[in-house]
């Protein structure tokens, strides 16, 4: 399953022209309000003909302008969850979650209208009518809805962009598992960097219509260049690690490149990969090993390099084995450790600080 | 059996008793359809299932026998009406007035309208306006006369007060008691009134000779004097 | 109210009364139909469609009466055919004169519907369209319960039209009474009469009743129709 | 075209041009005040207004032109007051036939317009009041606005309904050329005489063409007021 | 300004029963999915008249069941920034933008629209319908709207949900000027605890209907109790600081009744009282003075009390002065450094993870 996008679409006053592909997995579309996400995901979805281009899914073509292919909507299977909802107001919320079921192809696995009711906690809302929703209740219905229609591919549009923290905290394991266990792609657009890290497997950076950036999620992310895009605050290194083993006090044990990573309890077994997204400003640059620091996690490595910003800040880049960590410390700190290229250091991570929304099966 | 007749719609109170009679007499219906009598011959042109046609206007059956659609020789003149000047509650209580071509209808109007039926299309409107022409008053009149799509529309007109005076048909008026007759217009001031009446060649028939020859029977004739008409040949 | 009426008034009110139902049911699907086109799909010669179901509304109706029986008719050039084929009579009797209802209040039954379409957010369809379901499918299950309100307006009105309709009505299938004598018909003959005018009057109050009750019961659809969308 | 027409029947279709325009200018503020009532408010005898709106479209135009005639004839209460308040006399004049018009053609206004006032979302009219706006300034910047292809429906609906009007006139203010003689019953005149189906073809054409033209601008004004709200 | 809230509305399976006050500056409406946030707002603006109670503005009562009162909607003069956009589809962006202008009252201070669009990155926009924009364009033209109406107080359900991280550190920043310098009164949904911690003034909490806390931020956010309703990587202290000094290397300098914070420079003269919010994942304890790292922020403290949680953490409280900080360290880690109440420790917090959205003034 690989979605192939090369399209080109002029707007008044808006130049739409993108190609990326998302090889399976989640394919997280990041970009600043009206960079194009939307247009591109309507494209895909057959709901906008672009002028020109094509749009294949697994080498099938959904839209060849020099072919003339323009596959109509209905064909496509392609579960959309609208940023704008788009619940029909004269059904139930049961009707309008089981709308797409009729047309799901036979066999196909798949939760059912109990299981999705009950993870998006829809159940007791079932027999009212979106009139009578919340904001986030809508989302989640049309988040269910998508599901429930057995799609070839997801199409989400800032689906959990109205739900609090704990909905959210229910909600994304649930794609994980999707995306690990189904092998469904989902073609994912959020301007929650968190979320990005911990569902995607590739990144496609969008700007003023164009695609600044695209590739996996550990090498986008990670990419000191795309500060502006992230924001400062999210600016991060993902390392691949697998799981050496569980502690009896609840901690799991990582084992990356450049050493050991404890972490609060994880799921899945001794040896499986993962990844794991240390931010920026997360880890404490040592020249020396700390003793009697709270902290489990104690990586050391080489200063490879430093990047100054426009703040007090700098953004050290450090070698840990085989990868590359990033670190904010503020220009005063670099001076009093002396860091230059070359100094031995110590990132000092706090356990606890590699959260569970950081990680996710590479 | 059932004999279908086309009437023109003023015909309706007459025919409804002519069909009782009929009734009684044989045992057979007479089932009638009013309308215009220009729609009645129209629906005719196109077939339509209809045995008898009495019409208000000898134009239409003139059209219907150039067709070729009435039964050989059946055509007679059934009928005949007079048209009458009639004043309502918009007149002079008083008012009295005598037709001649000395009457000054104009005058007698003021700024009140004469009702009449469409003086170039209903037969009622045709007669009268042949008759104030043939007075001389026509020219003097034309611009106050109010014209309706029927001749009982005019009678309406001055039955409501909106119009003063009018013109329709001796029958209309008897049976109006908001109006009153100030006086008949001369026979010879406009051509006979008459209500041809024929068979039409699709519906000939035994049982339509039969009624045919009710409605031309002396009970029938009996009937329409009591609705006011005059008898044709009488 | 039995002997109020005499025994050809109730003919009339009942065949008003079928003749009008038929006039819905027949111009309900062709005008949903009509309206969609007009609404959503763009055509060569979409605007003499548009022309051709405003024609009865703009033509004096005994112009519309007229054409339908030179249409119509035993000897018009569809009645013929339409008799040939499916033994299919409009000429002088109550199917003609529910085919002429029907044609009265096709413009009213049209664009009280397309106003309805052009109302609904095209964005709700595509939301179905994502979700696997085909353009009929879509017609169905969601255009057709937003527009419901829109469709009984247009039936109502319709069926109001239809039960007013006269002068189309008399001039194509004439005024038999029992076979196509409907209730406005009758209202005409009393009028023509002297001394006919209380019967009309009882006639226009039944056909004000029939009719009023007609419009209480769309109301309440309608209303029924419109909580169900607006979803409270 | 000039000698096509006689100098008579040019008058009728100014005339029935006049009469039409005069009937919407009429029906338009009444009908959308009416269509605003019975959509958003609730009051009692709101069914039964909904009734008499209805009313038109139900009775056979004589006897709505009887009734106008009764009640706004010179003698009628209502036209003996507007005479002596306002030296206004419909009874036998153009602005008895645009009154004519206008109450044949108010129910299909209202109709229109109450169907496109029902589909405006009330959130958007929230948010209006919310920025501080009075509901008569909502009404005009925001209700209005977003029903105008609704209006322009009703207009032309209405417009064509008066164009094609005939029965109630001619009861109401007669046939008088150059004064109440519009195009419908010249056509009536013509078509009541043998040999004159020629000469009503000819009226009936001038009266499509006009319709239809008022048709196609109307079309294009909604097009542009739709396109306005759809946003793109 | 104050406003005053107790109303009570039953609803099919909802009942709404709320009472809390909201002193001024901003109030932050605090709950998950389909608490009921929305529904109280709709109350105070007038578009939902509740069945029984009363809401005051600044005394004066806006709807009051039992004396018969209810101010209509246009009158409340509430600027209300609506979870779904609600643009007026016939106009263009800068006639919804002006559309409240005309009811303004005259001479009321406030920005205008050229200051507003540039705010809201609005100018390429203003000539287009609402029809063509993205998302987080419409939301900000909602937002713009209602400001440009003057408003007695703003009303704003989730108006940044849409928006990427860059654009929302643009308004933050203009919502912070709005509290500090107009002293408009503000009541704000988010489901984001960063938004709320760094604008609230007070925090409402509501759950199911019904308000579970509310209070001034300070407390409400630092309290243990409440770690649920935030979710825990929110959970934190949040204390009051003043300006000292301004350093030459561009950090600002923060005196806490527990020593000095450094910050990257801030914008206020020195001795402006602010407020420093640490989350509980940014404090690594430490029992000796650490030394060599980049960290410049160590308070010495005292621990206060241990709380285990469910998983392999610990939340330890540790009074610094006279407040009182959360850590969250692993179970590992305070056996290790054997955390007791009573235990002398150094709190130590990267100067960087301060971030400039944790900080608002008091
Ligand atoms: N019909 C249109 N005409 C002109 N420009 C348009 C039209 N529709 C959208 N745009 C512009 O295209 C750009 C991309 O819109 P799009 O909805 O794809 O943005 P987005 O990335 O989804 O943004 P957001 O995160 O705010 O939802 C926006 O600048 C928008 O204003
Ligand atoms: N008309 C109604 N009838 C019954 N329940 C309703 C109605 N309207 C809203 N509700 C319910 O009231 C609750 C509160 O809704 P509200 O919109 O206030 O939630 P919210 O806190 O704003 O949620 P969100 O964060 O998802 O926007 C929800 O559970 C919703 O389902
Ligand atoms: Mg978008
Ligand atoms: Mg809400």
């Amino acid at each position: 399953m690989s979605l192939e996008v090369d399209i080109t679409h002029p707007l008044a006053g808006f130049d739409l022209r993108v190609a990326f592909e998302a090889p399976g997995g989640v394919t997280a579309l990041f970009g600043r309000s009206g960079a194009g996400k939307t247009t591109v995901i309507n494209a895909i979805a057959g709901l906008l003909r672009p002028q020109a281009g094509r749009i294949l899914l697994s080498g099938v073509p959904l839209f060849d302008a020099k072919a003339r292919v323009n596959l109509p909507v209905h064909r496509r299977r392609l579960g959309y969850v609208f940023q704008d909802g788009r619940l029909f107001p004269h059904l139930s919320v049961r009707q309008n979650l089981t709308y797409g079921c009729r047309f799901a192809p036979r066999g196909e696995p798949g939760p059912g209208l109990d299981e999705v009711a009950d993870l998006l906690g829809l159940g007791p809302l079932l027999d009212r009518r979106p009139g009578a929703l919340s904001g986030g209740e809508k989302q989640r219905v049309a988040f269910g809805r998508a599901l429930l229609a057995r799609p070839g591919m997801l199409l989400m549009d800032e689906p959990l962009a109205a739900l609090d923290a704990a909905r959210k905290e229910e909600i994304l394991p649930y794609l994980e598992r999707l995306r690990d266990q189904s092998g469904l792609p989902i073609l994912y657009v959020s301007h929650s960097v968190a979320e990005v890290a911990r569902l995607a497997t590739t990144v496609v950076v969008l700007e003023a219509g164009r695609v600044v950036r695209a590739g996996p999620a550990e090498q986008v992310l990670s990419d000191p260049a795309m500060v502006r895009q992230f924001g400062l605050r999210e600016a991060g290194a993902v390392l691949p690690a697998h799981i050496a083993r569980h502690h009896a006090d609840g901690l799991t044990e990582l084992a990356v490149s450049g050493g050991r990573l404890f972490l609060p309890e994880m799921d899945q077994p001794p040896g499986t990969r993962t990844r794991v997204r240390i931010l920026a400003h997360d880890v404490i640059v040592a020249d020396r090993a700390p003793e009697g620091l709270s902290a489990l996690n104690i990586l050391p490595g080489e200063v490879v390099a430093l990047r100054e910003g426009q703040g007090p800040g700098v953004v050290v880049q450090i070698r840990c084995g085989g990868d590359l960590l990033l670190a904010r410390v503020t220009r005063r700190s670099a001076e009093a450790l002396a860091l230059a290229p070359g100094r031995r250091v110590y990132a000092v991570i706090k356990t606890v600080s590699i959260a569970r929304t950081d990680v996710g099966a590479g | 059996g059932t004999t279908t007749v086309f009437a023109a719609a003023s015909l309706k109170t007459a025919m409804d008793d002519l069909a009782a009679a009929y009734k009684a007499q044989t045992g057979n219906d007479i089932l009638a359809s009013f309308a215009g009598s220009s729609s009645l011959a129209r629906q005719i042109q196109q077939g339509a299932p209809a045995q008898i046609f009495i019409s208000a206007n000898p134009g239409w059956m003139d059209t219907l026998e150039g067709d070729g659609l009435l039964a050989e020789s059946s055509r007679t003149d059934l009928l005949l009406n007079s048209i009458v000047l009639i004043a309502g509650p918009g007149a002079a209580a008083d008012l009295s007035v005598a037709i001649s071509p000395d009457l000054d209808l104009a005058g007698t109007l003021a700024d009140g309208r004469l009702a009449m039926a469409l003086v170039d299309a209903v037969p009622a409107g045709i007669y009268g306006k042949a008759a104030l022409s043939s007075l001389g008053l026509w020219d003097s009149v034309a611009g106050k006369v109010a014209q309706a799509d029927n001749v009982r529309a005019a009678l309406r007109l001055v039955g409501a007060g909106e119009a003063p005076l009018g013109i329709v048909y001796a029958t209309d008026a008897a049976a109006d008691d908001q109006v009153r007759v100030l006086d008949t217009f001369p026979a010879d001031s406009h051509p006979a009134i008459i209500y041809p009446a024929a068979i039409l060649k699709d519906g000939d028939g035994e049982e339509t000779r039969a009624a045919f020859t009710f409605l031309t029977s002396e009970a029938s004739r009996e009937i329409f004097r009591r609705h006011g008409f005059g008898i044709a040949g009488e | 109210m039995a002997d109020w009426l005499g025994p050809e008034e109730w003919q009339a009110v009942a065949l008003s009364l079928k003749v009008s139902l038929w006039a819905i049911v027949l111009s309900l699907p062709f005008g949903i139909l009509t309206a969609y086109a007009l609404a959503r799909w763009s055509f060569p010669g979409k605007q003499v469609l548009n022309g051709i179901v405003h024609l009865p509304l703009i033509l004096p109706p005994v112009v519309t009466g007229y054409l339908l029986l030179l249409t119509f008719g035993r000897r018009g050039p569809v009645g013929g055919l339409l008799d040939d084929w499916f033994g299919l009579v409009f000429a002088f009797r109550w199917t003609g004169a529910a085919l002429a209802a029907a044609i009265m209040a096709f413009p009213l039954v049209v664009r009280a519907i397309r106003l309805a379409i052009e109302a609904v957010d095209p964005r709700l369809e595509q939301a179905a369209a994502t979700l696997g379901a085909p353009r009929l499918w879509v017609f169905a299950t969601v255009t057709l319960p937003l527009i419901l309100p829109g469709v009984i307006a247009g039936a109502i009105l319709g069926f109001a039209k239809a039960m007013g309709e006269f002068g189309a009505t008399i001039t194509f299938v004439s005024n038999i009474p029992g076979q196509t004598q409907t209730l406005p018909s009758a209202i005409y003959t009393f009028l023509q009469v002297p001394g006919g005018d209380a019967s009309a009057l009882r006639l226009v109050a039944v056909s004000v009743a029939v009719a009023m009750a007609a419009l209480t019961v769309s109301e309440v659809l309608a209303r029924r129709a419109a909580k169900r969308v607006s979803g409270a």
